[in-house]
């Protein structure tokens, strides 16, 4: 038992009388586990038996009145608190950097409400999300909400970096999801934004959160809308000859109909993944659809789709595959599916209007494969607005160096590169991943003088700067 | 001109089995007459009562023969021979020593090469001359997915055992002419073993020249095996075993077929309830034909196969069943 | 009694894929496991020492990664662990292994029963064996099912050749390269565990061997690939039928075939 | 030192989080390292040189083995494989935390988890079933679990087996059949000589069948002895299996007992593994008692706790208890039913204000007139 000196026991014993000391961790294994999460990098150094960051103190609070006085505690010693939902985020945003705290949120796991006729469910945010899901489908309802980590990532996961689900393109964001929160304020104060998100009392505050990574404040609860479950949901594949044809069919769906799913494929994503898991054997690109709700208006809406597809020389592959992909849509996430260590990869999802689709799309893709060889790039089209649609873009290397450092360098080197040529053309730094401590760098480039309001935001509600160092750029 | 031949560039260790010559031992002497005749080929053949094979050696391609008869060289112990092979060796200095890849010669050749310091290659597949000298050497690497070409160097004696079957029938010509040296033996030590006897595998269990082969996989039962066994009877085939099925004690070790087992290549293969494990396919991807039956379209086997069926192998035996009597009639 | 096993590191078959690019075998994400007729040797050999007292001593060649077969032979039972590696040997072909495992042997002093696999599943040439028993200056069997020590020092065992299993003996010291059989993985007692963690793995290098480069590696391989390329005909075309129709099939190749 | 299979599972599971939301632990404990990746991440750390220590070997423990992760994963690895490895190399190391050391050693020492003596244990089943017959058709095998903790069952049970009369006996010399020391200590050879033990007990009947009340130890028979090569010359059957098909041939014939709201937990090892949901859903209903399902039900059932979890951490074990007993709840049972000895006690430490537990067979007994 080495000295670990005066201070640190003091912090650790105030840590325990506010949790009970079965919720206070300094262990070797525990701070092991939080030391990776989904980020690429903290992959790659724990497959290299690297040190992981370690935190100091995991803390395990039960309650909203714990987090507030956790966070006193820590502003009174300024000491860093990163907070760890579910620990699947793929930025590095709930990485203990700076050490000092790691608070984890999953034991307030408590279903506080359903509220069956105002169609809304609350819940505190340690709450695995599909737990909240399961919830509400006892009761016959759904949530819409179902992003690929739905299993692992909690309620304050998907509010903290503003996720979103592959039903988006008809049910919305998390954000649109979102109808009021208790947040804890860095300085220990428990707020609640107002009970409705639509309002004509200023900004929402709700948005002010969502997305806030952990480092405004920490939410311990959240009430979201319910859903009736759809009568039918129906599921249609398309082949186009090209990427171009299939954005101009699904901007043109959009207008007309609103479909849940929608997703295209480019022409190399179309013969690498969608081949492996859906075994569907064709060059072009591949696009699923999926559209529910009342029989009849589902029948109008396929009308339509089926119309617009056809205008566009979308081949129809018939309801089998779409069936397929609904069934694997998590398939392609799990281990011998998804890219891993040793590969270096990443996801540049990045959202824009459809005057600038694909001016980004052959921007990016240029950028990548010409100034990187050796590194490949693929992209899908999977969450849809009237206005334009999202770019779900990975890069792939199959052998990157084998020196950490000079591997993190390349890393940033091609998130530069791709994520600049995505803003140039009129795209954003990130769709629906975060930005975390992989892209917080990039922050002031994307928003300029814009930047001073989050600024101002940091500095007033946390003048110590102790919640969640080094994410999301501030 | 060719009785006045002293001495030949290649040479081939034949090797004795029961009262005949190993096939491989013949198809390598047409195989060394093709690449370098002019040269001359030798055949050295050891055992009690080898003088009586010179005949067909030489038909099949053999200039010269160096013959050990010996009532002590009945037994075919390998070191025993390997010493014999390696004096005669040291004494002709020939260039190229081949020998077929068999139990028998995959222990021989390689003692053979350890005590001249010879560069060997083993169970080659493909031979190849270049220029004049160099023996160009391809084996099959990573379980046959991939071929090696090896080369010999820091060495004149270029060794290598080949697989049986992997070279062209022999063609015999019994007017060849040809000399035979008759060589003298006499005990090297004691180290020769002791042996109380063999027992002969089972018909239908030995794998030596079979053209069919019917293997069963963990997929089926002791009932299924059985049938295997009849039909391997009535069909004169031998039958085969997948590792999965000979570690669930469905048939023995030696029926095995695979890379941890025995490598084979039939005219026809038939995998019953194989799903087909890396391993496997090692061991008969070089079948000229195969046929595979199993339950799951996507198992491995299939990729591998020129008929696939996908059913019960209960259901597909019962069918054999009644077409079998057809095949009988066919035989008579 | 001491019984000198060699044991070596080889790709779990499975796992093993080829860059058809390069030609060459893809290293990452493949288990590397101790060779199957290699542990059938260690089963024999700790058998053996069970039986008539001795030592089981491990050696493998190789990479230092190779030290995970070591620690497997430990808790399989073997008493003593040796690493041969030395960037000098990089490259020995089946000579120059068996050369380098030769000095290996006599550097540690001899053996009475040496027992290696029939064939590693990678290299498939199944000469080391051999041709170490020629340096060992000691008689090999290959092909070798079953084995046991018979009070008067000889070794009573079973070979399985082509169209037989010979029953013979032989006098020790000799050499037996033996069959996979039925490969069983081994299931280890807590104890075992215990006792293979205490087992330290000794490495040898040139420094002890003092063979040189000369006559080890690349410099000392008699023979050597000069490149790798892939089967003019790889996998077949499978054309689908029904069981009756196949059994039809069948039955005309077989007569085919047989005829 | 972990086996190649192992560490290929674990090296897959170390940085995938899909099966959190279904593992009865990290549910509810909300501890990060109370799931599949965090063990997996762990044993891979401790593969690239990260020292095994005591916090390691706790975190393994914390663990019901249930394969609920397994039956989730959607690309076939299977958790348990290292987790059960994991535990080994903490008594191996020598690491073990003092709680999990006392079931370790009383497995070890005593052959069951509570550390009752052998003599004990006989007297238990000698009172279970005075002057047995030596030979009978029908071998019941009760397990440690009913006899030391659920004996009730086992009454019912053997009440049950007589109504029907069925020709059965007991093995007064139960010992450890190898399912709790397999879980903790590890699937080494210790495990498999007793399991060898109990299988050359058994053969001494020369039954039949063999009827086995615990589910965990119906599971290993069933599925590790053929692996283990400990071969019991009987066909092994659940006790729920067996009674079901009693009532089925007429043998029992259940008066209607009138309870509402009732829910029915599966016991994991009997939905999930030898995947017989129906048998006590059958039973259930000849009773005429109707069931109301809980979301997680069959095979993805939600684990109880489990003994051994209760026997070395007895708060984890009602922690994971009340996450049961809470989808109990929210579907608004009355009352629940188990079928396993195990279920029986875990669950029955802490049964929430206004519900009731029962056990199937000591149900049936009841409507059977036992």
């Amino acid at each position: 038992m080495e000295f670990r000196g005066y201070m640190v026991d003091m912090i650790c014993s105030e840590l325990e009388d506010i949790v009970g000391s079965d919720y206070v961790s300094t262990s070797k294994s525990e701070t092991s586990v939080y030391g990776v999460d989904y980020f690429w990098v903290s992959r790659m150094w724990a497959d290299k038996g690297m040190e992981p960051p370690r935190a100091d103190y995991i803390v395990r609070p039960d309650s909203a009145e714990q987090v507030s006085r956790i966070l006193k505690v820590a502003n009174y010693y300024k000491i860093p608190v990163q907070t760890w939902g579910g620990g699947s985020g793929s930025q590095g945003g709930a990485m203990p950097m700076a050490g000092g705290i790691l608070l984890d949120t999953k034991r307030m796991n408590r279903l506080i409400e359903i509220d069956e006729y105002s169609m809304t469910i609350t819940a505190e945010t340690g709450m695995i999300f599909q737990t909240l899901e399961n919830y509400a489908n006892e009761k016959g309802y759904s949530l819409m909400h179902y992003p690929s980590c739905l299993t692992c990532s909690t309620i304050g996961g998907a509010l903290a970096h503003r996720g979103i689900g592959i039903l988006s393109t008809k049910y919305g964001k998390i954000d649109d999801m979102c109808i009021s929160m208790e947040v804890v304020l860095p300085n220990g104060d428990i707020i609640n934004t107002l009970p409705v998100p639509k309002h004509a009392a200023g900004p929402d505050l709700n948005q002010i959160f969502i997305g806030s990574e952990g480092t405004l404040g920490i939410m311990t609860k959240a009430t979201f809308q319910l859903f009736e479950m759809p009568e039918v949901r129906k599921h249609r594949a398309f082949l186009f000859k090209n990427i171009h044809d299939g954005f101009q069919a699904g901007r043109d769906i959009m207008q007309k109909a609103k479909p849940s799913i929608m997703r295209l494929y480019d022409e190399a994503e179309t013969v690498s993944i969608i081949k492996k898991v859906l075994g569907v054997d064709k060059k072009g690109a591949f696009m699923n659809i999926t559209y529910e709700g009342d029989r009849d208006i589902v029948e109008i809406e396929e009308k339509h789709i089926l119309e617009i597809c056809r205008k566009y020389g979308g081949e129809d592959l018939g309801s089998e595959w779409g069936e397929k992909w609904y069934e694997n849509r998590i398939t392609f996430f799990y281990p011998g599916n998804i890219m891993d260590v040793p590969q270096m990869y990443g996801t540049m999802d990045t959202v824009c209007t459809y005057k600038n689709v694909e001016k980004i799309y052959w921007a990016m893709k240029n950028a990548i494969e010409s100034n990187f060889p050796g590194v490949r790039f693929i992209a899908h089209f999977s969450h849809w607005y009237q206005w334009g649609t999202m770019i779900y873009d990975r890069f792939i290397m199959d052998d990157p160096p084998s020196d950490p450092s000079e591997a993190i360098r390349l890393h940033n080197k091609i998130w530069n590169t791709g994520v600049r040529a995505a803003m140039e053309n009129g795209g954003v730094i990130n769709d629906h991943h975060g930005i975390g401590l992989k892209l917080g760098r990039l922050m002031k480039e994307q928003y300029g003088p814009a930047m001073q309001v989050f600024d101002a935001l940091k500095k007033g509600l946390d003048p110590n700067g102790i919640m969640n160092p080094y994410k999301l750029g501030l | 001109m060719i009785n006045s031949k002293k001495s030949a560039k290649i040479w081939v260790i034949c090797e004795q089995r029961g009262d005949s010559i190993a096939d491989v031992s013949l198809e390598l002497l047409s195989k060394a007459a093709a690449l370098d005749g002019k040269n001359g080929v030798a055949a050295v053949i050891l055992g009690h009562g080898a003088s009586k094979y010179t005949r067909i050696l030489a038909a099949a391609g053999a200039d010269i023969i160096y013959v050990f008869d010996h009532f002590e060289l009945a037994c075919k112990d390998d070191c025993l021979y390997a010493r014999l092979i390696a004096s005669l060796i040291s004494k002709h200095n020939p260039q190229i020593v081949l020998m077929g890849a068999t139990i028998h010669g995959r222990s021989v050749a390689p003692q053979v090469a350890a005590i001249i310091g010879a560069g060997l290659t083993a169970d080659c597949t493909g031979l190849e001359l270049e220029g004049n000298d160099s023996l160009v050497q391809t084996r099959p690497a990573y379980g046959g997915s991939l071929l090696a070409e090896v080369i010999t160097k820091n060495s004149k004696l270029q060794m290598a055992t080949v697989r049986p079957g992997a070279m062209p029938r022999p063609t015999f010509n019994y007017s060849r002419e040809f000399v035979v040296y008759e060589e003298e033996y006499q005990r090297i030590d004691n180290r020769t073993p002791v042996i109380y006897g063999g027992s002969a595998l089972k018909q239908g269990a030995s794998f030596m020249g079979a053209g069919v082969i019917i293997a069963g996989g963990a997929g089926m039962d002791a009932k299924g095996f059985s049938f295997l066994k009849q039909l391997s009877e009535r069909l004169g085939c031998a039958v085969g075993a997948s590792r999965a099925a000979v570690n669930a004690g469905l048939a023995p070790y030696s029926m095995q077929i695979g890379q941890t087992g025995t490598i084979v290549r039939p005219k026809l293969y038939v995998a019953i309830a194989i799903s087909g494990a890396v391993q496997h396919i090692a061991g008969m991807r070089a079948s000229e034909y195969t046929i595979a039956i199993n339950k799951d379209r996507n198992a491995p086997i299939f990729n591998y196969a020129d008929i696939g069926i996908v059913a019960d192998y209960r259901d597909v035996l019962a069918q054999i069943e009644s077409e079998i009597e057809h095949f009988q009639r066919v035989c008579k | 009694m001491r019984i000198v096993v060699f044991i070596k590191q080889v790709p779990e078959s499975e796992d093993v894929k080829i860059d058809r690019l390069t030609n060459t075998m893809k290293r990452e994400g493949i288990r590397m496991v101790m060779n199957p007729s290699d542990s059938t040797a260690l089963a024999a050999a700790v058998q053996l020492k069970k039986e008539h007292g001795g030592k089981v001593i491990a050696v493998t060649m190789g990479t230092k990664k190779a030290v995970e077969v070591l620690n497997q032979a430990a808790i399989c039972g073997a008493d003593e662990l040796y690493m041969v590696s030395d960037p000098l040997y990089a490259g020995s072909d089946t000579y120059a292994t068996a050369l380098v495992l030769s000095e290996t042997v006599k550097y540690l002093g001899g053996l009475d029963i040496a027992l290696c696999g029939r064939r590693a599943i990678d290299g498939e040439t199944g000469q080391v064996g051999p041709e170490l028993s020629v340096f060992l200056d000691i008689p090999c069997v290959t092909n070798v099912l079953e084995l046991q020590l018979k009070s008067d020092g000889r070794v009573r065992y079973k070979r399985l050749l082509e169209d037989e299993i010979l029953d013979a003996e032989l006098s020790t010291p000799a050499l037996f390269a033996v069959c996979e059989g039925i490969v069983r993985d081994y299931v280890p007692s807590i104890s075992d565990l215990r006792r293979a963690r205490d087992i330290k793995i000794i490495n040898i290098t040139d420094n002890e061997l003092k063979l040189g480069g000369e006559r080890t590696g690349l410099a000392g391989s008699l023979t050597t690939v000069r490149r790798t390329f892939q089967q003019t005909s790889p996998d077949r075309k499978c054309v689908f039928v029904d069981a009756k129709e196949g059994a039809k099939i069948i039955i005309a190749k077989a007569t085919e075939a047989i005829l | 030192m972990f086996s190649e299979k192992a560490n290929k599972h674990a090296d897959n599971c170390r940085f995938c989080w899909m099966c959190r939301y279904i593992c009865p632990v990290g549910l509810q404990t909300g501890k990060e390292t109370n799931n599949a990746r965090a063990k997996g991440l762990l044993v891979s750390l401790v593969n690239r040189g990260q020292e095994f220590d005591e916090s390691y070997a706790g975190t393994m423990y914390e663990c019901c083995l249930c394969g609920a992760c397994s039956q989730d994963c959607k690309t076939g690895f299977e958790p348990p494989i290292f987790i059960r490895e994991a535990r080994t190399e903490a008594i191996v190391r020598d690491v073990l935390p003092e709680n999990v050391r006392m079931i370790a050693d009383n497995l070890m020492e005593k052959g069951n988890l509570y550390g009752v003596s052998s003599a004990e244990i006989q007297s238990k089943l000698e009172k279970l079933l005075p002057n047995r017959p030596q030979k009978a058709g029908v071998l019941l095998y009760v397990g440690q679990t009913a006899l030391i903790k659920a004996p009730e069952i086992s009454e019912a049970l053997i009440c049950l087996l007589k109504k029907a009369s069925v020709d059965f006996t007991v093995l007064y010399s139960e010992g450890q059949s190898g399912a709790e020391i397999g879980d903790v200590i590890g699937y080494v050879a210790e495990t498999i000589t007793a399991a060898k033990n109990e299988a050359a007990k058994i053969n001494t009947i020369g039954a039949e069948k063999v009827v086995v009340l615990d589910p965990n130890v119906a599971r290993v028979m069933k599925q590790e002895y053929p692996v283990w090569g400990c071969d019991i010359n009987a066909e092994i059957v659940t006790a729920t299996a067996f009674i079901a098909g009693l009532i089925a041939d007429g043998k029992l014939s259940p008066q209607k007992i009138d309870m509402k709201e009732v829910t029915f937990h599966d016991p994991c090892k009997l939905s999930r593994d030898l995947d017989e949901t129906e048998p006590a859903r059958y039973i259930l209903k000849s009773m005429g008692i109707e069931i109301k399902e809980m979301f997680l039900n069959r095979e993805w059932t939600k684990c109880c706790g489990t003994e051994i979890v209760k026997a070395h951490s007895p708060a984890l074990g009602a922690l994971i208890a009340d996450g049961r007993w809470g989808d109990a709840e929210r579907i608004g049972a009355a009352c629940m039913v188990t079928a396993c000895p195990g279920c029986f006690d875990v669950m029955g430490q802490c049964v929430p204000e206004g519900m009731k537990h029962y056990d199937l067979f000591i149900l049936l007994a009841e409507a059977c007139g036992c």
